[in-house]
């Protein structure tokens, strides 16, 4: 492997990306299942970085989960997205942060559409005008949310309390990333890194000193594939590329997996305990399974947020593991306790637990 | 698809398509190959299998055939290789001069020889 | 035939700027040959053997080298040709080094360049330890070594075809020709020089268009036993023992197809050379839309140009063999003697 | 006088050879079944009999098949077999005759000058002296030759000979020592005795002159008898066995007893039978043309005696049939093969002679292979007709002969259904000819299910390899006919106006048709009756393979084109304007191999239907051409 060819390509793919004054759309699965996430995004956002990241709760879902189902028509989903954009022009804000990269995806795709057929920008505005009586600006900048993450990335390692590191061997830890195929794939232009050898994830774990795994599937889909999953039936072709994205990567003994999609962040933590049931084959050291992390726990746990808080606890695969390794001392006990010291439900079922 | 599948899930891991080479043998590629050197020379052109008179009654296509023996994928070819008639039109029509009627009667005869773990 | 010495310009010092040097010569013109590199030459110094007979590349360097070998030949070398502009009968030929010439005719000979690998980033070439390119390979037998990038014989080589060929996503819709041929012989090469390395060949087509290029294709199955999968590779990757893994879809199956490998050859294809396409832009010379030369006719005017006494010869105008190559720049001195004598 | 040790090499070989022959023709005819059994007991004493002994002496010791092919190889055999039988049988005479008492044993005839040093000077024993040595002298005459067959085959118009075994070595070379040797031990003992006759007597004498006789003559007898004791010993496994074997054969097969298509004691006898003398490797065209020289019928069967894997040489093989014409001994080769390859699947154990109750012991019975291959094939509604047109699977690769056939039908108002005209199934012929006879059940099932419900009379088929299976192995209430037969049929009975073309056109007779099936005759009556038919340099029994055969499951498609070549030159070397055959495989393939207009016989019939403004006229035919065995 020649870092020089991937940093050449790196290079090739970079974007702007703006320093300040965000406005955030939140995503559905992110929020259903790593709440946490997106709460310590804003956090670190706001705290740690200092930036003004705002977010108008009239926002709704994008609808690409029902757009990709074939569910929501094209001028549907273009006229939700404009009001977002609405709601940013109303709040003055021109610069977009994704939490989802369906999500991000969509934007990217209007986008484009908009700026090679015209007429469909107008129809658009049409549309949401007769619908809403809103008018709106195009964004001057779309970010994924992990872009910004990665932007700073030097400045939350300078501020880091723990590092991707054992802290018993010094080595760093072996991390998986995965890339959401809606973040690069299709518009690899606007993913840092481009579409082949993405960095967006490859520049926090380095930065924060893990080391990365090119395992030869790297490329491949977590399973998801939106007509695949959402069909009870099709979900057999989901489980199946997760499994190949799995046992393509578990001869390398990774740490752990970060992903900046949150539904590949979903799908390769549950499908492990599927693939468990169904198989009977537990991935990871010691057939323990192999922590997913979100990118925001990622570098949440980097700058020393408690992982209860996170709602780390609420993974299929627990990382207490993971956490001894880095150094992170979280009482186990307090897991599925509140901070005012009631239960909170346990899930069942749970990995390396 | 896998809707009925009988566990709590509805549904099971489907099984990969994916030719993986390096998890397959070659061992009725190299017992016909070894018998019948002119098997390399099949570049799929399909004639044998257009002129075939097995073919017409049933799915059977001896250049698929061939390039499945070649990637050493021998489960789908188990039942199909048993089609052939040995009438031997396929040999008049290949451009290559591929004994084609060989190449199913060792293939037939290695895939046997396979299950009886004699290859 | 002319009888007056006439003075011509041929830019580029490659296999037709050298037989189109040669054969003005031979006519008693006056030629200053110009070539971008420190030597002649071009692309052909780097084969190590040609097909489809594997002869040594030597030997038509040697041809080429005597042919230019005439005291009417003043060959020029690490200077470029940047601009012909006509300037009443004469053109005006401007070169890299800010001098300027004045010729009665001029062929542009700029020829091609190799397809950049690095474009097609999912086969990782520049990345990847062993994914070298066709030319790299061509090294690699000129050294007489084959061998990975840890020094390992390789025990199994992919060769992709159509690598920066045929492929929208590199702007180029063409089809360069020669890189199927190039396959098979390397293939076979292989083959005679590492007998126990497995050699796959991953095409699309296969265009052997050329005289007994269907024959080598043949005899590569026949006597060498490369394997043929069709279907073009969709990504390199590396595995944990750093080996390659490569998938492809192998058509004629039906279903995708995983390999690992432990070189991975690109089949790099032709593109207008640069030096090329900045002579071409600033002389404001037509260019197709595969982006070589555009020339008079494709079929009677091959090696016309819309400025009168600029004629065009070899890979400059599409890909082409080295065969073609001379035959077209004869047919470029035809042209071009007959312009001077009936101007 | 017993007290001459020498004597014992000999009789220890003699006695083992004579209880093994019985020991070993007890096993064979135990193994035989019941109606053969029942077969070679009739046969023992009846005509058969007289027969046999009429056949043995033509073959077993003129070997006149061996003559009239190759007077020199034919001699070569006649002076060692005929020549040592005389001897034996004069020898014997002569013992009794001046021996010192009546029925002595074998020895004494053997080893008669031995005994009676000074026998044989004047009268009868001169003359029988005269007679003895003379058939020495024939005897050497033809080792000499067998000599030089052995190291110069050409010489002896043999292309190649047989491979040798090392027992085949050591028995030949016992059996070349012990003439010589007799030659040696008689001359020696004559020159020591100043006896004997022209030869042993000369020569003796000239060896007296300078050298001590009578302490060499010893030697020379001790050789003599070694050298005929390990030649009975190693008879059995040796190719010289096929001596003796051979007449068991005679009698079996003049008995009435054949080969079928299980392996039995007949297959037996027959690989023991054969002398590999090599002719089916002479006549072989795949030897000739091909230049591939270890797969002929020699080869097979020295195989299948010697316990070898021979599955590659049993498939290899064009299954023309011409070494079975030209066999001396008139094994059934071609059966023999088809034997083999219907265990051709079976795991290969190899057969060793001495555990051997042979083939019977060497391989289980055809295995039963309950799932049927072709369960896909639909059943259709049957079509009713007089007459069935089955054009079979390479007529539709020909599609000119399609035409051809349906126009003179048409023309000759047939009544007709075209069975396979959307694409047929496989008369099943192929799969018989690799061996698999189940699979070929299924499909000769499946066919004769539609011609049975077709209620036709007539089954024409164009296709000499579908005429062969549908005579031999289909139950079938039609007549079938190969539409060369059909046509001459329709011409006979007058329903085809036909011209006449003036052509000169060659017939090749198709390997499955002629030898096949013995059709001959109707297709040169249907082209002499349009067209001048010329004789062919080898046809008949004799004709050639086109090379496209199906019987060879292995031949290469370069071998093929060299066979092809080869027949088609030979079939045009008269120069005619079309060559003429019978069968599409043998259009298609000489087709590609020669210059000349290939046709089959229908195209030529067809050509020679009246056009539309046409004036053909019935002639009433009887001009038969009979085929000249070349052979």
């Amino acid at each position: 492997m020649k870092l020089e060819g991937k940093k050449r390509v790196w290079a090739e793919y970079q974007k702007e990306i703006p320093d300040d004054h965000f406005f955030y759309v939140r995503s559905c699965i992110r929020q259903t299942f790593f709440a946490g996430s997106e709460q310590t995004f804003l956090k670190i956002m706001r705290d740690d970085l200092g930036k003004d990241i705002y977010e108008d709760p009239r926002h709704t879902t994008c609808t690409g989960i029902g757009y990709h189902g074939d569910v929501v028509p094209f001028e549907t989903i273009q006229t939700v997205v404009a009001r977002h954009f609405a709601l940013a022009t109303e709040a003055g804000y021109k610069n977009i942060a994704i939490s989802c990269v369906t999500s991000f995806g969509i934007y990217t795709e209007i986008l484009e559409t908009w700026k090679h057929f015209p007429e469909t920008l107008e129809k658009t505005r049409e549309n949401l005008f007769r619908a809403t009586g809103r008018v709106f600006d195009l964004p001057v900048s779309i970010s994924h949310a992990s872009d910004i993450i990665y932007k700073f990335r030097d400045e939350i390692a300078r501020k880091a309390k723990y590092n991707l590191v054992d802290v018993r061997s010094g080595k760093p830890l072996k991390v998986v990333e995965h890339i959401g195929c809606h973040y690069a794939k299709m518009f690899p232009k606007h993913g840092i890194g481009g579409a082949e050898f993405p960095h967006v994830l490859v520049g926090m774990i380095e930065s924060w000193g893990g080391d990365v795994i090119d395992y030869p599937e790297r490329r491949h889909c977590c399973g998801f594939g939106f007509r695949q999953y959402l069909v009870q039936a099709n979900r057999g072709y989901s489980l199946s590329a997760s499994r190949k994205k799995f046992e393509s990567m578990e001869p390398y003994r990774p740490d752990f997996i970060v992903a900046n999609c949150p539904g590949c962040a979903m799908f390769m933590d549950r499908w492990q305990y599927t693939l468990k049931e169904l198989d009977g084959i537990t991935y990871g050291s010691n057939e323990t399974g192999i922590p997913t992390l979100t990118y925001e726990e990622m570098a949440g746990l980097i700058l020393g947020y408690d992982p209860w808080e996170m709602g780390m606890q609420y993974h299929n695969v627990q990382s207490l593991g993971l956490l001894k390794k880095m150094g992170i001392t979280a009482d186990p006990a307090k897991r599925f306790l509140t901070k005012d010291g009631s239960r909170l439900p346990e899930p069942a079922n749970l990995l390396n637990s | 698809m896998n809707g009925s599948a009988g566990n709590k899930f509805g549904f099971t891991v489907n099984r990969s398509r994916l030719i993986d080479y390096d998890a397959s043998d070659r061992l009725v590629r190299d017992y016909v190959t070894l018998r019948e050197p002119s098997f390399r020379l099949c570049f799929a052109c399909g004639g044998c299998t257009a002129t075939c008179t097995a073919g017409q009654h049933a799915p059977f296509n001896l250049r698929r055939m061939n390039t499945f023996i070649r990637r050493g994928e021998i489960e789908p070819l188990r039942e199909e290789v048993t089609r052939c008639m040995l009438c031997g039109k396929c040999l008049l029509v290949c451009p290559r001069g591929v004994n084609t009627r060989n190449v199913v009667s060792l293939a037939a005869e290695a895939i046997k020889k396979l299950d009886r773990n004699e290859l | 035939m002319s009888t007056v010495t006439k003075h011509v310009v041929v830019a580029g010092g490659g296999v037709a700027g050298m037989e189109a040097a040669g054969a003005l010569a031979e006519l008693g013109h006056r030629v200053t040959l110009i070539e971008k590199e420190q030597k002649p030459g071009g692309h052909l110094k780097q084969w190590h053997a040609l097909f489809p007979d594997r002869r040594p590349a030597d030997d038509v360097r040697k041809y080429l080298s005597r042919r230019i070998d005439n005291r009417n030949i003043k060959l020029f070398t690490g200077i470029s040709v940047e601009k012909v502009r006509k300037q009443g009968h004469d053109l005006h030929i401007e070169l890299s080094d800010g001098s300027a010439l004045t010729a009665d005719a001029a062929i542009i000979a700029t020829g091609f360049d190799l397809f950049d690998a690095r474009r097609k980033e999912e086969y990782g070439y520049g990345i990847y330890d062993n994914v070298i390119t066709s030319a790299g390979l061509e090294d690699m037998f000129n050294a007489g070594r084959i061998t990975t990038a840890d020094g390992r014989t390789p025990s199994r080589i992919g060769l992709v075809h159509c690598v920066g060929s045929r492929d929208e996503k590199v702007d180029n819709n063409h089809c360069s020709k020669v890189c199927c041929v190039t396959a098979v012989k390397q293939a076979i090469e292989v083959r005679q020089k590492l007998p126990s390395c497995e050699v796959f060949c991953f095409y699309m087509d296969m265009r052997m268009y050329g005289p007994y290029y269907e024959e080598l294709y043949r005899e590569s199955q026949e006597v060498h036993n490369v394997n043929y999968i069709r279907g073009k590779v969709s990504e390199a990757s590396v595995n944990i023992n750093n080996r390659l893994v490569v998938k492809v879809e192998d058509t004629l199956a039906g279903r995708p197809l995983r390999m690992e490998l432990d070189m991975l050859v690109l089949m790099v294809g032709m593109e207008m050379s640069q030096a090329g396409t900045r002579l071409a832009e600033a002389s404001a010379l037509g260019r197709g839309i595969n982006r070589f030369l555009e020339t008079g006719d494709h079929h009677y005017g091959n090696n016309l140009g819309h400025v009168k006494g600029l004629f065009y010869a070899g890979t400059c105008t599409a890909p082409m063999n080295i065969t073609d190559t001379i035959s077209h720049a004869r047919a470029a001195v035809t042209e071009t003697v007959r312009y001077l004598t009936t101007r | 006088m017993s007290s001459d040790l020498f004597v014992i090499p000999f009789n220890i070989g003699l006695y083992f050879i004579l209880v093994y022959s019985v020991v070993r023709s007890t096993i064979w005819f135990r193994q035989l079944s019941r109606s053969d059994k029942l077969r070679l007991q009739r046969g023992f004493f009846g005509m058969p009999f007289m027969q046999s002994l009429k056949e043995i002496f033509m073959e077993s010791l003129l070997h006149r098949k061996i003559f009239m092919r190759n007077p020199v190889l034919g001699y070569m055999h006649m002076s060692l077999a005929f020549g040592w039988f005389l001897l034996i049988v004069f020898g014997t005479i002569e013992a009794d005759f001046f021996g010192e008492k009546h029925l002595n044993p074998p020895s004494h005839a053997i080893f008669f000058r031995y005994f009676n040093p000074d026998h044989g000077a004047a009268g009868l024993p001169k003359v029988f002296g005269f007679w003895m040595d003379l058939l020495l002298a024939f005897i050497l005459s033809g080792l000499l030759l067998a000599m030089i067959k052995r190291f110069i085959p050409g010489l002896m118009g043999m292309k190649k000979t047989t491979k040798h075994t090392w027992t085949d070595r050591i028995a030949l070379l016992s059996l070349w020592m012990i003439f010589p040797a007799r030659l040696l031990a008689e001359s020696l003992t004559s020159g020591a005795h100043g006896s004997g006759s022209f030869l042993t007597g000369n020569l003796g004498a000239q060896l007296a002159s300078f050298l001590p006789v009578a302490e060499l003559a010893p030697w020379f007898w001790w050789l003599y008898s070694l050298s005929l004791g390990t030649f009975f010993i190693l008879l059995p496994v040796s190719r010289y066995f096929h001596i003796p074997v051979e007449l068991l054969l005679i009698f079996m097969r003049n008995s009435g007893i054949r080969t079928g298509d299980k392996p039995s004691s007949l297959t037996e006898v027959q690989t023991h039978a054969c002398s590999s003398c090599g002719v089916c490797i002479s006549i072989c065209q795949m030897s000739y043309a091909a230049g591939i020289n270890d797969i002929q019928s020699a080869y097979f069967v020295k195989g299948l005696r010697n316990g070898k894997d021979i599955a590659a040489i049993t498939a290899n093989c064009l299954m023309c049939g011409r070494c079975e014409e030209v066999c001396p001994v008139g094994i059934e080769l071609g059966p023999m093969r088809m034997i083999e390859r219907r265990q051709g699947e079976r795991e290969f154990k190899p057969m060793r002679f001495i555990d051997g109750y042979g083939l019977n012991g060497k391989k289980a019975p055809v295995e039963k292979d309950p799932t049927q291959s072709y369960g896909y094939l639909v059943r259709n509604e049957p079509v009713k007709a007089d007459v069935i047109f089955f054009a079979g699977c390479m007529t539709h690769l020909t599609p000119s002969v399609i035409i051809a056939m349906k126009k003179i039908m048409d023309s000759a108002g047939v009544r007709y259904h075209f069975m396979d005209e959307n694409g047929g199934v496989c008369c099943g012929r192929p799969l018989m000819l690799a061996g698999r006879d189940r699979e070929a059940r299924e499909l000769i099932n499946y066919n004769s299910d539609i011609i049975w419900r077709s209620g036709a009379g007539i089954l024409v088929t164009s296709c000499p390899i579908c005429y062969k299976i549908f005579n031999e192995s289909y139950y079938l209430d039609t007549r079938v006919m190969h539409h060369s037969e059909f046509i001459n049929h329709l011409i006979e009975e007058g329903s085809l106006r036909l011209g006449y073309l003036h052509r000169k056109v060659v017939y090749h007779d198709p390997c499955e048709l002629g030898r096949g099936s013995g059709i001959y005759d109707e297709p040169r009556e249907v082209i002499s009756y349009v067209a001048d038919l010329q004789p062919a340099t080898q046809e008949g029994s004799m004709s050639l393979c086109c090379g496209g055969s199906l019987g060879n499951l292995t031949l290469s498609s370069g071998k093929r084109a060299l066979i092809a070549a080869d027949a088609a030159k030979i079939l045009t070397s008269s120069a005619p304007d079309e060559l003429i055959t019978a069968c599409p495989l043998c259009k298609k393939t000489l087709g590609q191999a020669t210059e000349t207009k290939v046709a089959d016989i229908a195209e030529l019939v067809a050509a020679a239907l009246p056009g539309p403004k046409g004036r053909a006229r019935v002639r009433t035919k009887k001009t038969l051409v009979r085929v000249h065995d070349n052979g």
